[in-house]
């Protein structure tokens, strides 16, 4: 198999594209649920001058080696996703490395991060860390759950494995998208959605007034900056995905922006106004709710 | 000394048993160092202007002048326009707002979570009462000079201070961050051991390491 | 209920309560507040009787008062019947050294707490009240209890903190006098810097 | 669900002496400290739990983070010094102390305070009960991490302290009810100003109502949690809305009427279940109940003074000996001055009876148990308490 070695760089500037855009879309974020709040909110470039400080920071403590790796393996989850999916459909240049068996590299990237984080936050021997984990382990579970069951189901539905593949089977038309195609799918996976962007009322791995503030209590300095790079890219590259899959993919950037804003706005929305659930609540609720839609939508197909 | 921290025999799962000492096994107790700046000029004043518009407090009402913190992050004056915001835990934080009086007690955990945040930090005192003692120079619990135990940046008076004299405190310190001379985490490590024989002088129950990282 | 005084009024309860235990005279405040002495001894058992026979179910606090000249503690049970809308303080007086009161956290669980903090700022002992010994304001104490009149706080706070220098302390009375009446005190200048009136 | 219910042959067993008994090398379970910095914990306090898994199986709490000793301040002050320095004893709402202390005062050194003195009191507690209630309401949601609730009720706090500052000068300590009466009348235009925010707040409130008792997840949360057994009430001392949610009608406003609550028209807000949505339910109606007496005092209150009782010289000001408690009741539950005096001009002893004293320690302790980790700041919010009048 012949490889187009331009395909790197190119990824590459993909992810300073979507990177840039994630550190914006998450400032006007906080814009938004400031204004509901009815406050001004922070300026738009706040988020990279909060880079630069964390990253500027003159001392480190580490608690060990997994604890340096927690956030890398957070990082590569989120990298790792966004260059084995295509993010705009139709153009040589990014179509990144995706190839025909990407939808199921994706599903392990997606879990990929939370797990390493899992091992990183667990070595900080902080008892907050601890329980935020195991929060939030059981949390994505259960929320892993109907999406991977959705996927199967668009899987089944295209008979393929391949991302592009499926944003191929649905163009030409609004009413070719899998939101219409196969609705069960992408409410089960919407509704996972929510469980896997940390807002409210899922957002218990955090829980600040809980356990402040979870697997990241111990992460200071660089390893901080480490995450808040992920947090810019990790939810678009996760966005991308259910872009691809159910919303009929983007063929160029103004699109592309515009669809991944609407999809992360499903969360903003119901997140702030939503108080959040235990953690036994969450899972009872992907439980009753998701996964049965999930089940239902392989059966359709 | 709490129990919890006594020398004692432990038996592990696997059946062997071994001491553990808590305040050394616990805790790293190296000493804090001066922490030099960048080599080149321009990237520390790159870095001063980032420390300066993200001013990260930390969530630790320790007296009653937090009761104005919170009007401070809401609608009327919304402190998030100039790049401040709460952080939860002391890794993450870079300002200690020491928000009135300290009583003994809680100035033990005050430096604490002070020595967990990490250089550079910064610390304001809110009110009369860090400044001289204010309305408490007569009591038997709580300490009058905040700048005996801690290196203080800023000091905002009144009793308690109004969010707007929050506000122009924390564009002061701004301006002193962006000019670098708000190195008291340097200042702290330097004078290290006149802080130390400051604070066991009025904390005398000591029962943690000299430094807690 | 046996009632021989109008059963509702703080009279009749402490004239009930007179048949059991040797009270003192009733002291009244105002209407539905009075206050009455009786024996340390005493104290629990009619505390008990108040609660559960004369509807005094709430205690409202529990404190120490120290008489010094008289070498006593004084004890005050405030307790307070919801429905009848009365007050009641029971004061009890026992010695200073050694200072013990038999404990009531069986009558009401609440009370342990007001006890600890007793035995912490007036070194005040009950024996057998729950966590009593534990540090509950103060931490690591190690001068007298600080609530007892012979404890001089600003003497700590000067020995103990550091202070910062230029703070004037000005005593209202004199400083009054010397600012409304300046002839009567030549050579004090009421307009010296420090004067912040 | 079997499989989410926990498994109660993990709880430890008790002693002899009442105690649990727990091995924490055992590894079964956790000791967590929640506080004093912590961003669930109302104030400066800390709790110290003892988990299995995802419960509490021991709970105390530790206090003390906020003493200053007013107790002793006060002794060695004049009784006109000391009500400069009551205020600062409960922060969110302080004019309580200062009306208890200068009630207590005036009862023992005989001091008959004018008539409009008493309606502006009752004006300004009433201020600083909604005051207090809208940063409950806001922490209660918080909580719960419905972040928004909390921006909404504090801008309406600070839309009510600008009428605080309007009538007293200050915003946080208005030092304004001192022994002998009230400082001053109302300024011109206040009552118009007072309208124009009272309209505000109750929009502010309906919002509130809303998005936060209309919330699914927040009934899921808090419908059948933390319920105070109206059993505990006499026991653990109960008052305010924690009794009233409990359905027992416990207002010192109607029980033991004082300042001019008996001229003026409500009956107690009560609930029934006695859960932490009850509560919260109770406080928010409560909050309206005090709306609707502001308008009636600034209807019928008299406009022109005198507003202060003539006083002796305060700084040779001598009480003769007596003892008293005076009552009010907060936001919180029953707030109570008891003073003593022995002839001399300072108090001889002064003890403050905040209701979180009993709230936050015993029945707290009481109820962590069996709680999960994750309502542990739901339910020491809803018990509404506040550190600094249990430690003064």
């Amino acid at each position: 198999m012949s490889f187009d070695w331009m395909r790197i760089p190119w990824s590459l500037v993909t992810l300073f594209i979507v990177f840039n855009y994630g550190l914006l879309l998450n400032a006007l974020i906080a814009k938004i649920a400031a204004r509901v709040g009815r406050r001004h909110g922070i300026p738009l470039w706040q988020n990279y001058v909060d880079l630069i400080k964390n990253y500027g920071q003159r001392t480190t403590i580490s608690h060990g080696v997994h604890f340096y790796l927690g956030p890398v393996f957070r990082l590569t989850g989120g990298i790792g996703l966004l260059l084995f999916v295509p993010t705009l459909y139709g153009s040589a240049y990014f179509a990144n490395l995706s190839f025909a068996g990407d939808l199921i590299l994706a599903l392990y990237f997606v879990f990929f991060g939370t797990l390493g984080m899992a091992l990183g936050a667990g070595e900080s021997g902080h008892p907050y860390a601890a329980l935020g984990v195991s929060r939030g382990l059981s949390q994505v579970t259960a929320a892993e759950l109907p999406f991977a069951l959705a996927v199967f189901a668009v899987a089944l539905q295209y008979q393929t494995l391949s991302v592009t593949e499926i944003v191929a089977a649905q163009q030409g038309g609004i009413h070719h998208w899998t939101l219409f195609t196969n609705p069960l799918a992408v409410a089960a996976a919407m509704l996972s959605f929510l469980g896997s962007m940390m807002r409210p009322p899922f957002d218990l791995v955090l829980a600040p007034q809980e356990i402040p503030i979870g697997p990241p209590t111990e992460y200071h300095s660089s390893y901080l900056a480490l995450l808040q790079t992920n947090r810019a890219i990790f939810p678009i590259a996760k966005v991308v995905i259910y872009m691809n899959l159910f919303f009929g993919g983007a063929t160029n950037w103004p699109v592309f922006f515009l669809k991944v804003f609407l999809i992360t706005m499903v969360s903003v929305v119901v997140g702030v106004v939503s108080p959040r659930f235990r953690v036994e609540q969450s899972i009872r609720w992907f439980l009753i709710w998701a996964v049965p839609i999930g089940i239902l939508a392989i059966l359709w197909v | 000394m709490k129990a919890e921290l006594e020398k004692r025999l432990v038996t592990g799962p696997d059946g062997v048993e071994f001491e553990v000492d808590p305040l050394r096994d616990y805790y790293c107790d190296a000493l804090p160092e001066v922490q030099r700046p960048a080599y080149l000029r321009i990237v520390e004043d790159l870095f001063n202007w980032a420390r300066a518009e993200s001013i990260w407090i930390l969530g630790f009402g320790t007296g009653c002048g937090a009761i104005e913190m919170r009007p401070l992050m809401t609608p009327r004056f919304d402190a998030y326009r100039y790049g401040i915001q709460w952080r939860p835990t002391p890794r993450q934080a870079n300002l200690f707002v020491i928000s009135g009086y300290l009583s003994v007690k809680t100035l033990k955990r005050v430096i604490r979570s002070y020595e967990q945040m990490q250089n550079p930090k910064y610390v304001v005192g809110l009110g009369s009462c860090t400044l001289n003692g204010g309305m408490y120079f007569d009591s038997y619990n709580t300490i009058k000079r905040l700048d005996q135990y801690l290196p203080v940046d800023l000091y905002i008076t009144g009793c308690m201070p109004r969010p707007e004299a929050l506000l122009a405190g924390f564009l002061e310190l701004k301006k002193l961050i962006r000019a670098g001379k708000a190195e008291g985490a340097n200042q702290y490590a330097a004078n290290f051991a006149w802080y130390k024989a400051n604070q066991k002088q009025v904390i005398h129950d000591w029962d943690m390491p000299d430094y807690n990282w | 209920m046996p009632s021989n005084a109008d059963p509702m009024s703080l009279a009749g309860v402490h004239a009930r309560l007179q048949a059991l235990f040797p009270l003192g005279d009733l002291a009244p405040r105002r209407a539905g507040l009075a206050f009455v002495d009786l024996p340390a001894t005493c104290a629990p058992p009619a505390l008990s009787h108040l609660r559960d026979r004369e509807g005094f179910g709430h205690l409202v606090l529990l404190t120490a008062v120290d008489w010094l000249e008289e070498e006593l503690f004084q004890l005050t049970y405030l307790v307070c019947n919801r429905e009848a809308r009365l007050d009641l303080g029971l004061r009890v007086r026992i010695p200073r050294e050694p200072a013990r009161m038999e404990s009531i956290h069986d009558i009401w669980p609440t009370a342990a707490t007001y006890q600890r903090e007793l035995r912490e700022m007036f070194g005040i002992d009950f024996p057998g009240s729950p966590r009593l010994d534990e540090a509950f304001i103060l931490e690591d104490w190690r001068d007298i209890p600080p609530y007892r009149r012979d404890f001089d706080t600003l003497r700590f706070a000067r020995e103990n903190f550091a202070e910062r220098p230029g703070r004037e302390t000005w005593d209202p009375a004199s400083h009054m006098r010397q600012r409304l009446y300046p002839e009567a005190n030549p050579g004090m200048d009421p307009s010296v810097p420090g004067d912040r009136s | 669900m079997g499989l989410l219910t926990p498994d109660r042959s993990q709880y430890p067993a008790l002693r002899a002496d009442g105690s649990l008994d727990i091995d924490l090398s055992s590894g079964k379970y956790l000791k967590l400290w929640q506080g004093p910095q912590h961003p669930g914990i109302t104030g400066n306090m800390s709790l110290e739990l003892t988990v299995c898994g995802d419960e509490v199986v021991e709970g105390k709490t530790h206090v003390g983070f906020l003493h200053r000793g007013f107790e002793k301040l006060m002794e060695r002050r004049t009784f006109i010094q000391c009500f400069p320095i009551v205020c600062r004893i409960c922060v969110p709402e302080p004019d309580f102390n200062e009306y208890c202390y200068a009630a207590a005062v005036e009862e023992l050194a005989g001091i008959e305070v004018p008539e409009a003195a008493h309606w502006i009191r009752t004006l300004i507690l009433e201020m600083g009960r909604i005051n207090s209630y809208l940063m409950y309401l806001g922490g209660q949601a918080g909580a719960l991490g419905l972040g928004v609730i909390g921006q909404w009720t504090t801008h309406a706090r600070d839309l009510m302290l600008d009428r605080f500052e309007e009538l007293t000068g200050a915003r946080v300590y208005h030092l304004f009810i001192l022994p002998g009466g009230v400082r001053d009348g109302l300024p011109a235009g206040f009552a118009g100003r007072m309208a124009e925010t009272l309209r505000e707040l109750e929009t502010t409130l309906r919002d509130v109502h809303e998005t936060l008792f209309c919330n699914a997840v927040f009934k899921k949360r808090t419908v059948g949690q933390g319920v105070i057994d109206p059993a505990w009430l006499e026991p653990y001392g109960v008052t305010g809305p924690n009794a009233r949610a409990a359905g027992v009608p416990r207002d010192v406003r109607r029980d033991f009427p004082y300042l001019v609550y008996p001229q003026l028209d409500f009956a107690p807000v009560t609930g029934q279940d006695s859960d932490i949505y009850t509560r919260a339910d109770v406080r928010r109606r409560d909050l309206l109940l005090s709306v609707d007496l502001i308008r009636q005092i600034l209807a019928r209150m008299p406009r022109q003074g005198p507003f202060m009782a003539p006083l002796p010289n305060v700084l040779h000001w001598r009480i003769p000996p007596g003892e008293t408690y005076v009552r009010g009741e907060c936001s919180r539950g029953e707030y109570g001055y008891y003073l003593v005096t022995d002839g001399s001009g300072h108090p001889r002893r002064v003890n403050v009876r905040g209701p979180s004293y009993t709230h936050a320690v015993a029945l707290l302790e009481r109820m962590i148990v069996h709680c999960n980790i994750a309502d542990v700041a739901a339910l020491m919010v809803s018990l509404h308490t506040y550190p600094p009048e249990i430690e003064r």
